[in-house]
């Protein structure tokens, strides 16, 4: 073969290699959870670890805030509509922090029920609309987020 | 065997062709751009119009044979001086031709490094390195030859011998392109290329 | 080549044609882009009706997400721009890249300043290291590394073609880094405006927001354009036509 | 002139470079504890700048380990080049009729003999001058390992795109360091992962896959940059 | 207008300053990247204009 | 033979130095958002290699910024005499009739000018970033205002020392940063006592000391490694 | 005026004087410790045992007034390539001599670089580089001058005035020590010293 044709074939050879290797490695970690992120589904299904520093999100269950002594402990539960976790949480929580609203939590899960948070981030879901809009839909019997 | 090469433009229409067996001296004041046409010549830069033909070919299109047949001697040659000079030259053989150890100390010997073999590069003079580059010249088979000053920083013993290393290559059906602030004295009639300083 | 490109395909990589086309679209297409914007900015701040969650706050919208759109458009063209320079050597692809750059940067940190500060009244954050945030900052820094690279060559070809693999390695990281972000972890909200179904957002606001997208788009053009006209006559200045130009704009005493 | 039989094949040329990259680096030996002295001291720094708290350090031992390791591997990273280029090798290298991909590849690999590997080998010592928790060694050792490799590729396009620039140093860590981030991200990960007794398997094939992947292509725009810059 | 008064379209309920600050950074940011080719084309022109008025007055430099 | 009179005094001598090196840092000023970048991508790398969490970053964000500049001033330092010492500048330097002491301290001002101080002023950005609390930022601007004058004059004696080596970087790093580390102490405490709400001025004094000492005494050590290198 | 030198032993009992308007040429061939010797004069280097006087002082002892009476030319000649020429000479002249702003552009007209005064040196030729450092020398009024291989990269018409300028300094009561292995050819008298290869 001509020397510089054959050059060019050992360095093609060399990357069909590599890429191979590379997508059937990505292709066995695709099916690992390298998630920190669990939702109460995850949780009740004993996903998530025990223990362990993790990150959980949902809605916060409408009514379910309740403020306990006069520190600042906090108990509310999380909600994805299908499972639920009771998060404990010591602290000054976001301005944007409301019922019905998207959390995400840091702490670790005490056991399948109980999240003891380090941190409490209100997160915002896609949903714009003008009051008078929102008040409408909630009038007709429907919730405006999710 | 011919080289032919064209060049055009930048040198408003320097054209010269270099067959096999000559020697053309390109010369011109400071700043005339005799390192930027050996750098073209070589294929590391293309920063021109017109064409360079290597036998008929522009030399980019044919750039990995061309770059087997031609030997580019810069102001900075390629020697690493934390290695000696046996290392240096098995490293550059390595990459451009099969060579036996015997020539590599063949050829140290004849541009007087002898005994100097093992020594790291950065214990020896300005020109003894030098001279490491110039002993590829000795054993090197490859036609072509593009020297850029070569005559720097070797003493007069030395340039007579390089003189004749010049001749003995074209006279053997090489061809050499080089520059020199020095007054050439080869044994043989030789070409000049005067590039002008306006011109560049 | 041994393909046959369109006439205008080689028109494009000349610089003369390029300033002389330019300079014949610049001024329509700036008169659209303010026309855009300021209609834009007008609607969105003082008609537009306010959020049912956020309040006023989410007027941001109108500025935010244009800007993160181009800055992430930005790096396409700057990568685009460095793959033709790199293949066809075409001059016009290599001051494109290099006028890119800042133009990139300037709408990245637009995109992050709008974040950062709309973050305070919703996440009661300035910063939080989400996929999003994180990911545009490495934008952020993606572009600053061009632009370094480039202004630390004294040659402008060679600047321009190691900004173009730089920017082409840049190209191949970006998704990367973004997924290796995204399971890390997500505050940022998903997608509002979707291309598959309807938008989450009531029309009375996304209206506007069209409005401002595609005022910045031009707005991207035009600041592209002008920019690589100026260039050019850099680039060009040993040649006939720029100094007819210099004559006729400067007074050259004799 | 001279036939293509006379031209030595590109594995006899990689040979012969990586065996005079090995003798330079063998020369240079005491280079290779730059690296390790500049991760020892920067680990030593923490506990001074934030305060002795063990707590804090473990919580912060696996990210903190893999920076360091990071800017350890960066800073050496700047000048596999340099001498290279400076005294024409570089230039030679590239006017041989052998294609650049497998002589640079060599070039690269000698750098992370002397200056990744060693890195790896002395982590698990920082993680313990970190106190951190047993769990995250093992992962350490592994991320790191291969992490290293593909550090010193991607490392090495910045070197090859600044080469002919005098001052390199810290631009090429601007450069490099967007592009090491995902390497990172999954390094250190798993090692988070291990520490708190998670499986880290997912973490891990991600970082080899992402480091087989740089293997093969960063040598493509190595080549391209050291031969743009050749033409200064 | 959605707001009844000026005042209020200022204030925004309190989040006036976030929404005015993004827009006036907004607005600096388009015309820094919008004014500074206009001037580095008048410093072009300017520096050209020198170096061909240069060359004009020196007989011996040849414009091609 | 050339009179004393005809030989210009320390002052001029001095200023030229200083208006050559600030021109020189004018032609690369581009250079100078190099530092700045480089500390920003650092502390960045942070965040994902220990995770997001806000109260741990906010924790460790008074140490982290000061070895994050530390860091960035470093690795500009090992370059202050590296151009000069190639194109022989720093020889004729040596080699003229004017004590080097000054002229030394000329080229370290400058070096701060463009490296040090840039990396100060942006200093409580990257405070922001890493969510640290209120009371740090004005200790933190001003023990970085002069840490980093100190560093770059003691950075330079590591940048004199090495300036004959082809390969600084880490071992300019090496030699110099446990030199830092008093420095780095006083800085960071103040920055931690800011935070904490506890006074400071105790330690900002110790640094400002610090910084003086190394002003004054730093030249002598840098002149005295320049001439050693220049017989090599 | 007179300069003394003496140096011994390394060079095994080498001795020589250098007097006002005088020029010596260091001769002999790659690595036989021209450039060695010349560093020694510069008092860049110490590692020699023996002495070299200066008006009868050792040099070492009267280091800073010896250091004003010299110019010293390396390979590497102290220009910065990303200053101007203009800029170069002017802080060389603010640390060794007062000089006025018209010296400098005199300087470089004589050395041939007039109309690149303010061209950055990185865009200029090797021999153009080299000229920048030539240009101190014509400005100069330093009664000693020690040159290493000042005819590096130089023109053949560069050469022929740099050799004028070297016999105007000697005639004007000048000293000169320089390293050359060109012919060196002035209108004058000029001593030699041969350095041999086994004495080093
Ligand atoms: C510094 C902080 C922030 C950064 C860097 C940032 C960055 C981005 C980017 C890059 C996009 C474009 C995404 C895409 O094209 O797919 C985007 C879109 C968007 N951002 Fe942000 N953002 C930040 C904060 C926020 C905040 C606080 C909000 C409001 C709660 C927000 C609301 C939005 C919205 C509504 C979109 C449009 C989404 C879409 O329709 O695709 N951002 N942001
Ligand atoms: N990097 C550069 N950028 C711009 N112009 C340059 C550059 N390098 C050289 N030049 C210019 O190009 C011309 C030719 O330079 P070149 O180095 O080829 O000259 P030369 O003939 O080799 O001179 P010498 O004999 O001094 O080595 C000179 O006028 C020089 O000023
Ligand atoms: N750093 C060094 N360490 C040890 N030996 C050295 C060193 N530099 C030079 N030498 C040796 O000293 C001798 C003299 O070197 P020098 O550079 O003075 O020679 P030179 O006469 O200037 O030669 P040239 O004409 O090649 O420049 C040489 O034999 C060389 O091998
Ligand atoms: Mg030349
Ligand atoms: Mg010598």
């Amino acid at each position: 073969m001509h020397p510089v044709r054959k050059q060019r074939l050992y360095i093609v050879l060399f990357i069909v290699i590599g890429a191979s290797i590379a997508a059937g490695l990505i292709f066995y970690a695709l099916r690992e959870n390298m998630n920190l992120f669990y939702s109460p589904s995850d949780i009740a299904t004993g996903k998530a670890p025990l223990d362990a520093r993790i990150r959980a999100g949902g809605m916060v269950r409408e009514g379910s805030v309740q403020r306990l002594g006069d520190d600042l402990e906090v108990r509310f539960v999380v909600t994805d509509y299908a499972h639920d976790v009771t998060v404990h949480y010591v602290g000054i929580l976001p301005d944007l922090f409301s019922e019905g609203q998207g959390v995400v939590v840091t702490g670790q899960l005490v056991t399948p029920e109980r999240f003891d948070a380090t941190e409490v981030l209100a997160k915002h879901d896609e949903e714009y609309m003008p009051p008078e809009v929102s008040d409408a839909l909630e009038k007709a019997g429907r919730v405006p987020q999710n | 065997m011919t080289c032919e090469r064209d060049h055009r433009l930048l040198f408003e229409d320097l054209s010269f062709t270099l067959s096999a067996g000559r020697v053309l001296q390109v010369a011109g004041a400071n700043g005339s751009g005799k390192t930027t046409l050996l750098r073209f010549l070589a294929g590391i830069s293309n920063a021109y119009s017109g064409d360079i033909l290597w036998r008929g070919d522009p030399i980019h299109k044919v750039s990995a044979h061309y770059r087997s047949q031609f030997l580019y001697l810069a102001h900075a040659p390629g020697v690493s001086l934390s290695l000696t000079a046996l290392e240096n030259l098995r490293w550059y053989f390595s990459l451009n031709q099969h060579i036996d150890s015997q020539a590599l100390y063949h050829g140290l010997r004849e541009v007087g490094l002898e005994g100097y073999e093992d020594v790291p590069g950065f214990r020896l003079s300005a020109g003894q390195q030098r001279r490491i580059a110039l002993a590829r010249l000795v054993i090197s088979r490859a036609p072509l030859w593009i020297l850029d000053e070569p005559f720097t920083a070797i003493d007069r013993g030395g340039v007579t011998e390089l003189e004749h290393l010049l001749c003995r290559h074209a006279r053997d059906g090489g061809a050499i392109v080089l520059t020199t602030h020095h007054a050439l004295k080869l044994d043989m009639a030789f070409d000049r290329v005067e590039l002008e300083e306006g011109q560049c | 080549m041994a393909i046959k490109w369109p006439l205008f395909f080689h028109k494009l990589g000349s610089p003369r044609w390029f300033y002389r086309i330019g300079g014949m679209w610049l001024p329509w297409m700036a008169a659209l882009t303010s026309l855009l914007l300021l209609v834009g900015a007008v609607w969105g701040l003082a008609f537009a009706p306010e959020d049912f969650k956020q309040g006023n706050s989410y007027r941001i919208i109108y500025v935010h997400v244009p800007a993160a759109f181009i800055a992430l458009a930005g790096y396409y063209v700057m990568a685009l721009a460095g793959a033709v320079s790199l293949i066809w050597k075409m001059k016009v692809a290599d001051i494109v890249l290099k006028c890119a750059a800042p133009i990139g940067a300037a709408m990245t940190v637009l995109a992050l300043f709008s974040g950062a500060v709309w973050g305070k009244p919703t996440w009661g954050t300035w910063w939080v290291w989400d996929a999003r945030n994180t990911s545009m900052l490495v934008l952020l820094f993606l572009y600053l590394g061009i632009y370094a690279l480039y202004n630390s060559f004294e040659r402008e070809e060679q600047a321009a073609k190691v900004c173009a693999v730089l920017a082409l390695v840049g190209t191949v990281n970006i998704p990367i880094i973004y997924k290796s972000v995204d399971w890390w972890f997500t505050l940022h909200q998903p997608a509002t405006l979707k291309i598959t179904q309807a938008s989450s957002m009531h029309a009375s606001m996304w209206q506007p927001l069209l409005v401002m997208i595609a005022g910045f788009y031009l707005l991207y053009a035009t600041l592209l354009i002008q920019r690589v006209r100026v260039e050019v006559l850099y680039r060009e200045r040993r040649t006939r036509w720029v100094r007819d130009i210099v004559l006729q704009a400067g007074s050259v005493r004799k | 002139m001279l036939g293509p039989e006379q031209v030595p094949g590109s594995l006899e040329a990689t040979a012969g470079t990586l065996r005079r990259d090995l003798l330079l680096a063998y020369r240079r030996r005491g280079d290779i504890i730059n690296p390790l002295v500049f991760a020892l001291i920067v680990v030593t720094l923490f506990p001074l700048g934030i305060g002795p708290g063990e707590r804090l350090l473990a919580e912060i031992a696996p990210g903190l380990v893999w920076v360091v390791a990071l800017l350890a591997c960066l800073l050496s990273t700047d000048s596999i080049f340099r001498d290279d280029y400076l005294d024409g090798s570089l230039q030679q290298m590239l006017l041989s009729p052998q294609p650049g991909y497998f002589l640079v590849q060599a070039k690269v690999v000698v750098h992370w003999l002397v200056s990744g590997l060693p890195v790896t080998l002395m982590a698990p010592l920082l993680g313990l001058m970190l106190s951190m928790p047993g769990g995250g060694y093992l992962p350490l050792l592994v991320s790191l390992l291969f992490g290293t490799i593909s550090l010193s590729m991607i490392g090495a396009i910045g070197a090859g795109l600044t080469v002919g620039l005098k001052r390199g140093g810290v631009l090429v860590a601007l450069i490099v360091l967007p592009l090491y981030i995902p390497v990172m991200i999954f390094g250190s990960g798993a090692v988070v992962a291990g520490c708190e007794g998670r499986p880290y398997s997912g973490q891990l094939a991600v970082l080899v896959a992402l480091t087989v992947l740089a293997s093969v292509l960063a040598p493509l725009a190595i080549t391209g940059a050291l031969r743009i810059n050749m033409d200064d | 207008m959605y707001f009844d008064s000026v005042a209020q379209l200022f204030a925004m309920d309190g989040h006036g300053v976030y929404v005015w600050s993004v827009y006036a950074a907004a607005l600096a940011i388009i015309a820094l990247l919008a004014l500074t080719p206009v001037f580095k084309r008048r410093r072009f022109i300017a520096e050209e204009t020198r170096v061909l008025t240069r060359q004009r007055n020196t007989p011996t430099t040849r414009l091609n």
